[in-house]
């Protein structure tokens, strides 16, 4: 014991001593990216923050940073990890000069970790399609933004999608729809919805789970193929996706009839599956391609000037590296609407940043002025929607590239409102949180 | 009934890959007496190293992509990798350790776990990769019309070889001079040495043969589902397999690897749905388990007296 | 010169049979309590209390859990994490459904509930054992988390199969502040570390260290294989569910079962063998080490040189550092830190004379 | 309890040992493990007492018949009655509770502690408190510690090992860990103390010693002991009776001097001299 606090002051010495250097510059705005780049999650850990950094770097070329503010960012390895989650957290809340701006942990997990603390330390924490879906209720959560869409949004826009396909969701009725999912918090998080779309709509819902990590799924198809439901839902991660793609194939699925979620929909889960994920679709928030204004100008102030953070440049354009660029979007035009009302040129609070965010609002001449449009969808989010827009849109693999299928498509937003109000409210019965009223905030 | 056997033979087939994975563990645990957790880390490092050859071999040397060319050398170019990785571990890491507790040896080979997975991902990058060996995946179309059954060529295939791995390797402990070298180590490490088997010599050839099996299981595995960290899963997937067969059994293994494969296909199948599913994470553990609280020797083991 | 233990004589059996035994021992014990107690409190960041100190404790804890299994009684086990799972779920409904349920005494009954889950893994000892056992206890791991995951009564039918930590109230002063939060887990650890030494070293320690190093002498002398076992596992079981529920109340708040994963299993027996196996001192020393060790590398890393590497090497690099430095650990002393650091108080003994 | 009892009326009846009744009777004893027999139809007993000495070539047994006496093994056929009563199926750990302790062939210490823990193990038997008393370490389960602990050190001066106390038994010599572990199996009180080759390994002055102990322990506590020994000078010295066994068949029994003149006996030992 003795041994290990005294080496717990000379490790501390040390971290000090680091925290000291490098923050002197009052005109920066920091922003801590917990970010991952080993281990199993490290594909889509250095595609989003790869693309968020560059969207960053590319407002300091360009622009000069925000309104003259430069932003600085430092990166702490969290492994997906929740207790590295929580240090990175708690080291990086009190850097830059106004402190972390923003908390984006891209990690369901880590999210549930901090939830309490970014309320104690005034800190936002953007949570873009992961995290904890209720938080999209911002009475009860104010320092929580699960924004653009959340889990039970995209469950009900995918219903909707195939809906859509069978000619209106009144065709449901009677269909059979199998819902893979991925055996862990992230997969359960499907089944509330599904179950109450089922109702609403008449089909019946098929719950086929998957054990961690999903590269084995021999017996999963062969009772999708006993069962031969119309569509199958492909809630997965990882691995998962491209063997489930694969062994689809292989007991003669059609990969048109499966549609995945945003975490079964990047290169990543169809490439390994090769010829077998033809025709798969899924659901994005923001699509895949490198001819929008946005990706290019990237590429002509970032990479051109040999400043690029991905090491592959041929991921600049892909699902996840896009993704990133969403993150980049929202946190630099939350920071931009924040600087109008706080002050311009000043480098802010995260309590600020946390204003920016609940008044945040992007339409699409807004997109289309930042090069972004059709590239993620408008967003609207106030004080107790914390959503802010629901909608996904559906890209479809053709075996090199996606391809968007859909325009933006909502999801039954009164049902999905009513489970969140409703889960939100039990969790402030729990806790004795007092929701905000939202009449009064300005 | 169709669908029984359907499941089953699956569930072999997949046992057949496990049985691959659990194979090199069997090897060095047999040699040396080494539990080598980085078995799954080796599988990982083996099938991106032999992937991103095949993406820079074209690039360096002006190769067509694709080519069978650039197949063999970078299959070359792997397994040496490999060969190479084997050696020095056995050198760096296990020689220093030699007559520690098999529990310090554990925790050095997960020491290495972590560096091997930090050296393939910093070497090669996180990116996700297909990898296309050129067998289809589809259903064997006869067996579809005859028995209305689907039964993987690429399985049948990859079964085939393992199957063949398996003979070759049998085939050499039996009949080379340094396959009985190598079972004299098995039994007996001091006797081994008595009579003058290189010992350490044998230890780099294990780590050499361990390397080469973890070769074709990564690319096995990263063929049916993609180079990609969860390679190293796949060690999860041998473990229940080493316990029901024995750690030192070669046909352990085999047999081990087909009763694991198949009763967890099963049981997802009949079991799973009144559970809620996705059993197939502890039940072949469960099942290893009470085999051997039935039978403590394993399934080739031979029932140990305890001497006082 | 001043650690010396000349003419300090043991009039008594009970004097010899001391937890520190060395006068200047009990002085520096005694001392670095008042130190952990009333200064840490007070004069660490709340980055140092939440993110450093608390964990450290926490996993210590988990650590000795462990250390008791394997270190004492020799019984090899990968599934601790699925303990402290077990340990933090059970707490979370006693506290839910109890109504006025004392927090210690719910973290006491999910320590108990952990230990009969123990004793019910633990039940393979009896027939297999070495590494055989260690893969049976992988038994354990897989299938708590999944059961977790999978009956929603555990989470309180909470969407995700997440539970959040209600506020820990003891005779009416809440534990919130991170201050707080420190003194509470460790006056818990404190408690049951002492508690720990203390069964080591009586008859319930000998028989766990009897049967780890001969259990067919240990059954012969009367000793029962399989109570000394089971009790072994009930107890380790107990700390690592005490480790859990602390690790839910007093560090992260909300836990979800897929945290208590295969790594946090493995991270703790790094602790015990780097920290030293058997040892209650080594439990603190590797807990510490596995919980710095990384985030020293990664502010090395990212903060001081991290501009200089390439995007995601850096990341790379810490970990191939992090696993080369335990295997050259591992070969330097493998009998722990805790070896270490007898082997220093050797030389203090004899300071400075060579011999 | 008992011993304490046993050793009283002992020192009362003019101090030396006065040979008993039969305490121990191996009636028809027949082991084998899958088919190979490692004891065959063997019988023979011990009475109070007495030092009884079990002998024979490699392999002829001897270990095995400890280890039926003490239940680690199970014969296949045969009774063994104890204390006048028929002995059933029966486990190691039992045998404690019988009084019966026993040293191994090769040293069975706990090599991970010291000499007095390997010694206190030996009076777990006992020792009463239970896990939550120990937890605590106050009172009852101090006082008893310290009781036991007194014990043990008249056990460590009687085989004259007070400078080893703390030392961890594995860095012992041979000779010091032998005697250390017939401090363990003496920790316990037994009635009745089995002897595997307790001499085995040892320079002439250790075995002098080692025998010095056996008899003080058989003559001062009347201890009954049943040994293996190698060295049939220090057999034919200090036992009562001997049991010879060849190939797992017993082939003589009785006083030195009788075991000494039969042929059977001296055909085993001089090999085959028919």
């Amino acid at each position: 014991m003795k041994f290990s606090f005294r080496k717990t002051l000379v490790a501390g010495a040390v971290a000090a001593g680091l925290l000291a250097t490098g923050y002197a510059a009052a005109q920066e705005q920091f922003i801590g990216l917990p970010s991952y780049r080993v281990g199993p999650y490290a594909a889509g850990g250095s595609g989003i923050y790869g693309g968020w950094i560059d969207y960053m770097q590319l407002i300091n070329q360009r622009d000069g940073g925000i309104n003259g503010v430069k932003l600085t960012w430092e990166e702490c390895e969290t492994e997906y990890n929740n207790a590295r989650g929580v240090e990175c957290y708690e080291r990086l809340k009190t850097k830059g000069a106004a402190g972390n701006a923003m908390f984006q942990p891209l990690s369901t997990g880590i999210t549930y970790s901090v939830l309490e603390k970014v309320a104690q330390d005034r800190i936002p924490m953007v949570t873009i399609g992961y995290g904890r879906t209720d938080a999209a209720d911002g009475r009860v959560f104010p320092w929580v933004f699960p924004m653009i869409t959340t889990y039970w949004s995209q469950a009900s826009a995918i219903v909707n999608y195939i809906g859509s396909k069978e000619g209106g969701t009144d065709k449901l009725k009677g269909k059979k729809i199998g819902l893979l999912y991925h055996d862990s918090a992230y997969g359960k998080e499907s089944h509330a919805i599904m179950d109450k779309l089922a109702a609403k709509h008449g089909f019946s819902v098929e719950k086929i789970a998957v054990a961690h990590p999903g590269n084995e799924q021999q017996s999963q198809w062969l009772q999708i193929r006993q069962m031969r439901p119309d569509y199958v839902v492909l809630w997965g991660w990882g691995v998962m996706n491209p063997t489930a793609l694969r062994t689809a194939a292989r007991t003669g699925f059609p990969r048109e009839k499966i549609v995945g979620v945003w975490w079964a929909g990047a290169e990543e889960d169809t490439v390994p599956a090769g010829d077998a994920a033809k025709g798969y679709t899924a659901a994005v928030f923001n699509v895949a391609g490198a001819n929008y204004p946005v990706v290019k100008e990237i590429q002509q102030h970032v990479y051109a000037k040999n400043l690029g953070n991905m090491e592959d440049k041929s991921r600049v354009g892909s699902v996840y590296y896009n993704r990133g660029v969403v993150h980049g979007i929202i946190a630099v035009e939350a920071i931009r609407i924040a600087q109008d009302k706080f002050g311009k040129g000043k480098p802010l609070s995260g309590e600020q940043v946390r204003w920016g965010f609940e008044n945040l609002k992007i339409d699409t001449k807004r997109l289309a002025a930042l090069g972004a449009e059709g590239f993620m969808p408008e967003l609207n989010v106030t004080c107790s929607d914390h959503e802010g827009a629901g909608v996904v849109k559906f890209q479809q693999w053709d075996g090199a590239k996606w391809n968007v299928v859909s325009d933006w498509i909502a999801g039954d937003r009164e049902l999905v409102r009513g489970m969140i109000e409703e889960s939100a409210a039990a969790y402030a019965k729990e806790k004795g949180i007092t929701p905000r009223d939202c009449s009064k905030e300005g | 009934m169709t669908f029984f056997f359907e499941v089953l033979i699956g569930g072999l087939l997949s046992g057949v890959l496990y049985a691959l994975v659990a194979l090199g563990f069997v090897l060095i645990y047999k040699a040396s007496g080494v539990f080598n957790f980085a078995q799954g880390a080796m599988v990982f490092f083996a099938a991106l190293t032999f992937v991103g050859f095949t993406e820079v071999l074209p690039r360096w040397f002006g190769l067509e992509s694709g080519s069978s060319v650039v197949f063999w050398l970078a299959f070359v170019l792997a397994l040496a990798s490999m060969i190479v990785l084997g050696i020095a571990t056995e050198k760096i890491v296990l020689r220093p350790l030699v007559n520690q507790p098999a529990i310090t040896l554990f925790m050095a080979t997960i020491g290495l776990t972590f560096f091997v997975e930090g050296l393939a991902q910093g070497f090669w990058g996180a990116t996700v990769r297909g990898l296309d060996l050129g067998i289809g995946d589809e259903p064997i179309m006869w067996i579809l019309d005859d028995f209305n059954m689907i039964i993987s060529k690429f399985d049948i295939t990859a079964a085939g070889i393992a199957l063949v791995l398996f003979v070759v390797l049998a085939l050499m402990f039996q009949y080379t001079r340094v396959g009985r070298a190598l079972r004299a180590v098995a039994d007996d490490h001091q006797a081994a040495l008595s009579v003058g088997i290189p010992l350490k010599h044998i230890w780099a050839i294990v780590w050499g043969v361990a390397g080469f099996v973890a070769l074709v299981a990564g690319l096995i595995w990263g063929a049916r589902s993609g180079v990609q960290f969860a390679l190293t899963f796949t060690a999860l997937k041998a473990l229940p397999v080493l316990i029901l067969g024995g750690f030192t059994s070669v046909p352990g293994a085999i047999l081990g690897g087909l009763i694991i494969g198949a009763s967890e296909k099963l049981a997802e199948v009949y079991i799973g749905p009144f559970v809620g599913g996705g059993i197939e994470s502890w039940f072949p553990y469960i099942l290893a388990m009470l085999f051997l609280l039935v039978r403590p020797e394993g399934l080739f083991g031979e029932k140990h007296i305890d001497r006082v | 010169m001043l650690y010396r233990e000349a003419g300090q004589f043991k009039a008594s059996y009970q004097e010899d049979a001391q937890i520190f035994p060395i006068r200047q021992d009990r002085i520096g014990f005694f001392a670095l309590m008042a130190v952990v107690f009333l200064v840490v409190p007070f004069a660490a960041s709340e980055y140092w209390l939440q993110a450093i100190l608390i964990p450290v404790l926490i996993f210590s804890l988990a650590a000795l859990g462990l250390n008791i299994l394997t270190g004492y009684a020799g019984q090899l086990s990968l599934g601790s994490a699925a303990f402290m799972a077990v340990g933090a779920f059970a707490t979370y409904n006693f506290m839910l459904r109890i109504d006025g349920i004392p927090f210690l005494v719910a973290m006491l009954l999910g320590g108990l509930c952990a230990a009969g889950v123990g004793i019910l893994f633990g039940l393979p000892s009896l027939r297999i054992k070495g590494f055989y056992l260690a893969v049976a206890t992988l038994a354990a791991q897989f299938f708590i988390v999944w059961a977790l995951v999978k009956f929603p009564w555990f989470s309180n039918y909470s969407s995700s199969g997440v539970i959040s930590a209600q506020t820990v109230n003891i005779f009416g002063y809440a534990f919130v502040t991170p201050q707080a939060k420190y003194l509470l887990t460790l006056a818990i650890v404190t408690v049951l570390a002492l508690a720990a030494k203390n069964m080591v070293r009586s008859t319930t320690g000998r028989k766990w260290m009897a049967v780890r190093d001969m259990d067919v002498a240990a059954e012969v002398i009367g000793i029962r294989l399989m109570r000394t076992k089971l009790q072994a596992f009930a107890v380790s079981s107990f700390y690592c569910g005490v480790a859990g529920a602390l690790y839910a109340y007093t560090y992260l708040g909300t836990v979800e079962p897929e945290g208590f994963n295969l790594d946090l299993s493995f991270k703790i027996l790094f602790m015990i063998i780097i920290g030293g196996v058997g040892s209650i001192l080594g439990s603190f020393l590797g807990s510490a080490f596995i919980v710095l060790l990384p985030i020293f590398l990664n502010v090395v890393l990212h903060s001081a040189v991290g501009a200089a590497l390439p995007a995601g090497f850096g990341s790379s690099l810490e970990l191939m550092i992090f696993g080369a430095l335990i295997i050259f650990f591992l070969i330097v002393e493998p009998h722990g830190m805790a070896r270490l650091w007898q082997i220093g108080k050797e030389k203090l003994r004899l300071w400075p004379f060579p011999h | 309890m008992m011993m304490n009892e046993v050793a009283q009326t002992e020192s009362a009846a003019a101090g030396g040992r006065r040979i008993g009744d039969v305490i121990l009777d191996l009636q028809n004893i027949s082991l084998s493990f899958g088919g190979v027999k490692a004891l065959t139809n063997i019988s023979f007993n011990v009475r109070e007492h007495e030092i009884r000495a079990i002998i024979g070539p490699n392999g002829a047994g001897k270990s095995s018949m400890l280890n039926v006496i003490n239940g680690v093994y199970h014969p296949q056929e045969g009774r063994i009655v104890f204390h006048g009563e028929e002995r059933k199926e029966m486990e190691p750990y039992m045998a404690a509770s019988q009084n019966i302790a026993r040293t191994f062939q090769n040293i069975a210490l706990f090599k991970g502690m010291s000499v007095l823990d390997n010694i206190m193990t030996g009076r777990h038997m006992k020792m009463n408190c239970g896990l939550l008393s120990h937890v605590l370490y106050w009172g009852k389960a101090q006082r008893e510690e310290i009781e036991h602990r007194k014990k043990v050190e008249e056990v460590i001066d009687f085989l004259e090992i007070q400078s080893i106390r703390k030392t961890p038994v594995g860095r012992l010599p041979y000779g010091l860990q032998k005697r250390v572990e017939l401090a363990r199996a003496l920790a316990a009180e037994p009635s009745l103390l089995l002897l595997d080759e307790p001499m085995a390994g040892m320079n002439v002055e250790e075995k002098q010693d080692m025998c010095r102990f056996i008899l003080d322990v058989n003559d001062q506590f009347g201890t009954t002991i049943v040994l293996i020994e190698h060295d049939m000078g220090v057999v034919m010295d200090i036992s009562d009776r001997v049991v010879v066994l060849d190939y797992g068949k017993k082939i003589g029994d009785g006083t030195p001097d009788e075991v000494k003149s039969n042929p059977e006996v001296i055909a085993a030992y001089l090999g085959t001299a028919h």
